[in-house]
């Protein structure tokens, strides 16, 4: 049976991808998950310099969803690079990069340095906010958006580049068509949806950054019409991810047109569970006779 | 051998209608906790609450690993619905738990209400020599004590409320204690556990008396094993924490350093800190 | 203990309204539930001529939440000035008429009418689809969002009137703003989120309209955050909706700035769910030693 | 009296891997429910699945009311884990039941798989004078057999593998019983619970022959009394159901008719309708 997905020129060994933010630097589950049988790694996002984080608590629960508020720390370029990027080279699979900077310049710089590197993917995440536009995120603004992603577009060589989309907008098709247009090899969506939780015993926000991004099986409805509206916008491959938790949330998004997906929230929930998602969209192609999982991808029955 | 594992419910004795002790027996080979160290329990199969909860270990028995569990929302409100033959997933023993005692010193155990379950492997290991506060809102939130009794050398019991032992917080205690005492206050080691603002009342204590020690902190939690970032806590640098033995509050300090690292997680580089290391 | 507050110039008997869509015409309801009781009754959104509605499947569920395309299936506005008003009018409740069309004229007629015919409030729901606009909802675009509301701001005399925001953009405070500043008296928010769901075995979208909206708890942290956001951006108030199914989260919505709070979904899984709720707000006041529920409203403890 | 009631679950007998009976006991005061009408079901208090499932009343006993169900997804596996002395929200009865029996005419009562759940009542009303065609996929689909047998005047029996009765579709072996049969096709009365489709060519068949009857519809719900709009079923006009007569299919005409009302909610309207009256 063939698993295997093609995300720009990159080959994966299976269309299961672990979520920038989920599965840490990857060592952290390799004690639970053979780093080997992913499809990719897509490591927490990074930026130049390290970043601190926003202060406790970053997370909280919500109905069949979760809220985080992480603040985006991480180790930083150097640091990636140095102490981390060595440790996952020593397995087979690919490496992807998520990269955020609050300046297109930041996101060129960073982007140019994990090309060269030889990093095998590098995802934007451009949920940011974007300082010289007073904050709002580059995600939400189609003259922006374009600009960051032909500017990286212009430096990336060898890396297969993929922008994250923000689903905080009205119609997921533009910027969907903006980001291909700009020169995406391939679109991830979604992102977390901004959301915020109020203690009504202390008053306080549940989150110390009041609001924080919800994740997890709540939004998976959302995330799947919106990989099928990009999917009918635009020929790049589209990874989808949004409340996966188990092998049939993967068949309803490549259903839904996802070649490849993400797993996030559920690592959390069960540190096995990209093993037992690729497992189980086997089981389900050999229960419906399909032997190469590319059948399904799209093949929704509408009408 | 895993640290995720299935287990099977032994049994789930309630203690009080506010606490349980819940016995699991792993289905599979599991590795031995430290004292300190915590687990992650699933609460429900059909994913709702959708995150584990993390209680550290209490206690081994032939029956299996024990827990102690007091009922505060959602989740812990399914676990008083476990029942004998259910079988779970769980995380664990995850963390660093608390360190040894240098030989010369006195173990000084400080336990605020369900803290306990935490400090009880202590009470096990250092037996008599040990020394434990244990304090809690009222009676019904003191657990154990007959297994207590047994174990320690001296067992200080208080409750906010008096309804027994000394009235007051388990501090007070410890403070009215520490004038008393004959012995030096760097021949003791505190081990502590508790909700944040005993800690934190603890921690500034010992600081000004100069005694060393470890506290056990609580962070909302995802992942259990560092790679969520969710459960940070924030702590000195090694130059400030020098200076930190003088200084009340530290924060204004820490936001003027730029790129940092001041936090550390509570699942992986804690639960247990040294009491000197946390900033309040 | 004082349970009232005001919408615009209507003064309701406590905070809990009926969400659009989710209570009949009232009538389905008063089985379970003393109509005089309630601090309003929003109705089905009415148009102009009868609605045929879609095809089933209309309704799944999915995760803490469910997914529903009626496609607006309603009496129309005659038969329910007719039928379906006069009754409603035996109660003490205030009654507003959520209303839908897919020109800026339909509003500005079905607002008329009912402005004549003496309801207490007309919510706009401008989620529809702009037939001139090639569909895509009024809610989503700012120009014919202060159009609309102008427009019919113009022919309302004696109702209050509530703009209903569609959730379904990037920057909810932008259209708050617009709302009240083209005249509205209040904000409803949030409407459903526009989601998918697929069965895996048929291959086929749950719904027969493919899409439809994503109502229930899954969405509370979104409307929470939304509301919020919201209240920080305009003086008029609040109607907070999305996933309550009990007090606490009335109370939650309440602390993030809503003055009043519309059930939806929850009548669904417990047809006496609003007036429990009435009583939980009640219960929580008094345990809280606070006699007039307006004195929570956006009183979280933000710093 | 409420609708709206709160229920103690008294048994939830498996009575195979697939299908249990469940029986509950109203604890407040209930309306009586007629063969046909149905009961929205609280699966979880947990809320999650979220919704209420609707459940065919099947049987009044000195224990309580009964229901069949068949195990399908979450929330009957979730059924499934009922245990008695557990207290669930019910709403109902709702709908529209099976309308009387004229007198001259005899029943026909066709029911497929768990369709069985709604048709026994009439059963149990018809009695001796009623014939029953009971069909399922296999033998282990074929529920209350015995009960049955004691029931009704002739019970015909077959499932799709021939594991047990006559191979078939209950529908083939209806059709052959109409043409071996003396009476005329408009003395009887259908009476019919199943999956759309076989509702669908029972009905062609009993459109084509002239008989009457009625048949229990199925869609998903929300509310269960009216309100959410989500139960649809499309229904024919009255000048439209006169040609419906000849006309196999007529969705085309449907789709032309401008602002005609053509949805019926199962839920009230229905679930059971007269069987010219849907549109297939
Ligand atoms: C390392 C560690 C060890 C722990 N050991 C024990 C133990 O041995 N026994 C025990 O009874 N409890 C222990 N706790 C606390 C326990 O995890 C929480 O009480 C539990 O998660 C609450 O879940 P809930 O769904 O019932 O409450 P929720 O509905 O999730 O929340 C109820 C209240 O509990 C608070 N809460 C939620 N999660 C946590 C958390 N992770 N830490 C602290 N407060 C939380 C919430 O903020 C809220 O105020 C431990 C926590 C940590 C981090
Ligand atoms: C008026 C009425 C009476 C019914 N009486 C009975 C009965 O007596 N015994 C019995 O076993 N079943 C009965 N059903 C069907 C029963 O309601 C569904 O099997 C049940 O809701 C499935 O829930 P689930 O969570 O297990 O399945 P889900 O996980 O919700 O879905 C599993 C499968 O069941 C289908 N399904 C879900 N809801 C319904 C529904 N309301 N109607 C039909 N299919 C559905 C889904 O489309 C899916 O294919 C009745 C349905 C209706 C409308
Ligand atoms: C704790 C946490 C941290 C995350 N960090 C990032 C990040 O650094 N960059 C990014 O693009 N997405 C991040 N995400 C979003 C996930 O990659 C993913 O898009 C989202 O969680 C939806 O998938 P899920 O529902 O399976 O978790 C994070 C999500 C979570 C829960
Ligand atoms: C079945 C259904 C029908 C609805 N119909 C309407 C409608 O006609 N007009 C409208 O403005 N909102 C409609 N809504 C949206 C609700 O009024 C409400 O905004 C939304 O469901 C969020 O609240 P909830 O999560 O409590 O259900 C409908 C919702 C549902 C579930
Ligand atoms: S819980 Fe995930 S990092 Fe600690
Ligand atoms: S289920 Fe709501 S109208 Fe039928």
């Amino acid at each position: 049976m063939n698993l295997s997905v093609n995300i720009g020129h990159l080959k994966l060994k299976n269309p299961v991808i672990t979520a920038s933010g989920t599965f840490g630097y990857g060592e952290e589950y390799a004690e639970f998950v053979d780093l080997n049988k992913l499809g990719a790694i897509v490591v927490k996002g990074i930026s130049l310099k390290p970043m601190e984080g926003n202060p406790s608590p970053r997370i909280c629960e919500t109905p069949c969803g979760m809220l985080n508020a992480i603040g985006l720390q991480n180790v930083g370029l150097k640091d990636f690079l140095k102490k981390k990027l060595p440790y996952l080279r020593r397995f087979s699979t690919p490496v992807i990069v998520n990269v955020l900077a609050n300046t297109i310049q930041g996101y060129v710089r960073l982007s140019t340095a994990l090309d060269d590197s030889g990093v095998d993917g590098i995802e934007l995440n451009v949920s940011c906010p974007n300082v010289k536009k007073g904050g709002i995120s580059f995600g939400t603004d189609k003259k922006t958006l374009a600009k960051l992603v032909s500017k990286v577009r212009q430096s990336v060589k060898g890396s297969v580049l993929i922008t994250k989309l923000s689903p905080n907008v009205s119609n997921i098709q533009e910027f969907s068509k903006i980001a291909e247009d700009s020169g995406s090899d391939a679109l991830s969506l979604i992102n977390t949806i901004p959301a915020m939780a109020i203690d009504i015993e202390t008053r306080k926000p549940r989150l110390a950054n009041i609001t924080g991004g919800l994740s997890g099986p709540a939004i998976k409805p959302i995330a799947i019409r919106m990989v099928w509206e990009s999917y009918n916008t635009v020929k790049i491959p589209i990874i989808g991810m949004g409340g996966i938790m188990n092998a049939d949330d993967v068949i309803e998004f490549m259903l839904a047109g996802a070649t490849a997906v993400a797993v996030g929230t559920a690592n959390f929930v069960n540190p096995k569970a990209t093993i037992e998602i690729i497992e189980g969209i086997e089981q389900y192609l050999r229960r419906k006779g399909i032997n190469d999982v590319k059948e399904i991808i799209g093949k929704l029955h509408a009408a | 051998m895993s640290r995720f594992f299935r287990a099977e419910i032994v049994s789930n004795l309630p203690l009080n209608n506010k606490n349980n002790l819940l016995t699991i027996k792993p289905l599979e080979p599991a590795t031995e906790p430290d004292p300190g160290q915590f687990y992650m329990v699933e609460v429900s199969n059909s994913k709702t609450p959708l995150l584990s909860r993390p209680f550290s270990f209490f206690r081994k028995t032939p029956e299996g690993i024990q827990f102690l569990f007091e009922i505060r929302g959602k989740g812990t409100l399914m676990m008083k619905g476990f029942k004998g033959g259910e079988v779970i997933h769980m995380l664990g023993p995850l963390g660093r738990g608390y360190p040894e005692l240098e030989d010369d010193k006195i173990p000084m155990l400080v336990a605020g209400g369900i803290g306990i379950a935490s400090i009880f492997p202590l009470v096990q290991a250092f037996g008599k020599k040990a020394c434990l506060f244990y304090g809690a809102r009222d009676k019904e939130g003191l657990l154990m004590l007959d297994e207590l009794k047994g174990l320690v050398g001296e067992l200080i019991i208080s409750t906010d409320d008096g309804s027994m032992g000394r009235r007051g917080t388990v501090i007070d205690v410890f403070m009215d204690f520490l004038m008393q005492t004959q012995a030096k206050a760097c021949d003791y080691t505190i081990y502590a556990c508790g909700r944040k603002q005993m800690l934190e009342v603890l921690s500034r204590t010992a600081l000004n008396n100069g005694i060393k020690g470890y506290i056990s902190t609580e962070e909302n939690m995802a992942c259990g094993i560092g790679a969520c970032l969710g459960c940070a806590v924030k702590v000195k640098s090694k130059e400030l924490r020098a200076k930190s033995r003088r200084i009340k509050n530290i924060n204004s300090e820490l936001r003027t350093l730029d790129y940092e690292l001041m936090y550390k997680m509570v699942c992986k580089d804690g639960p247990v800190f040294p009491l000197e290391e946390i900033v309040w």
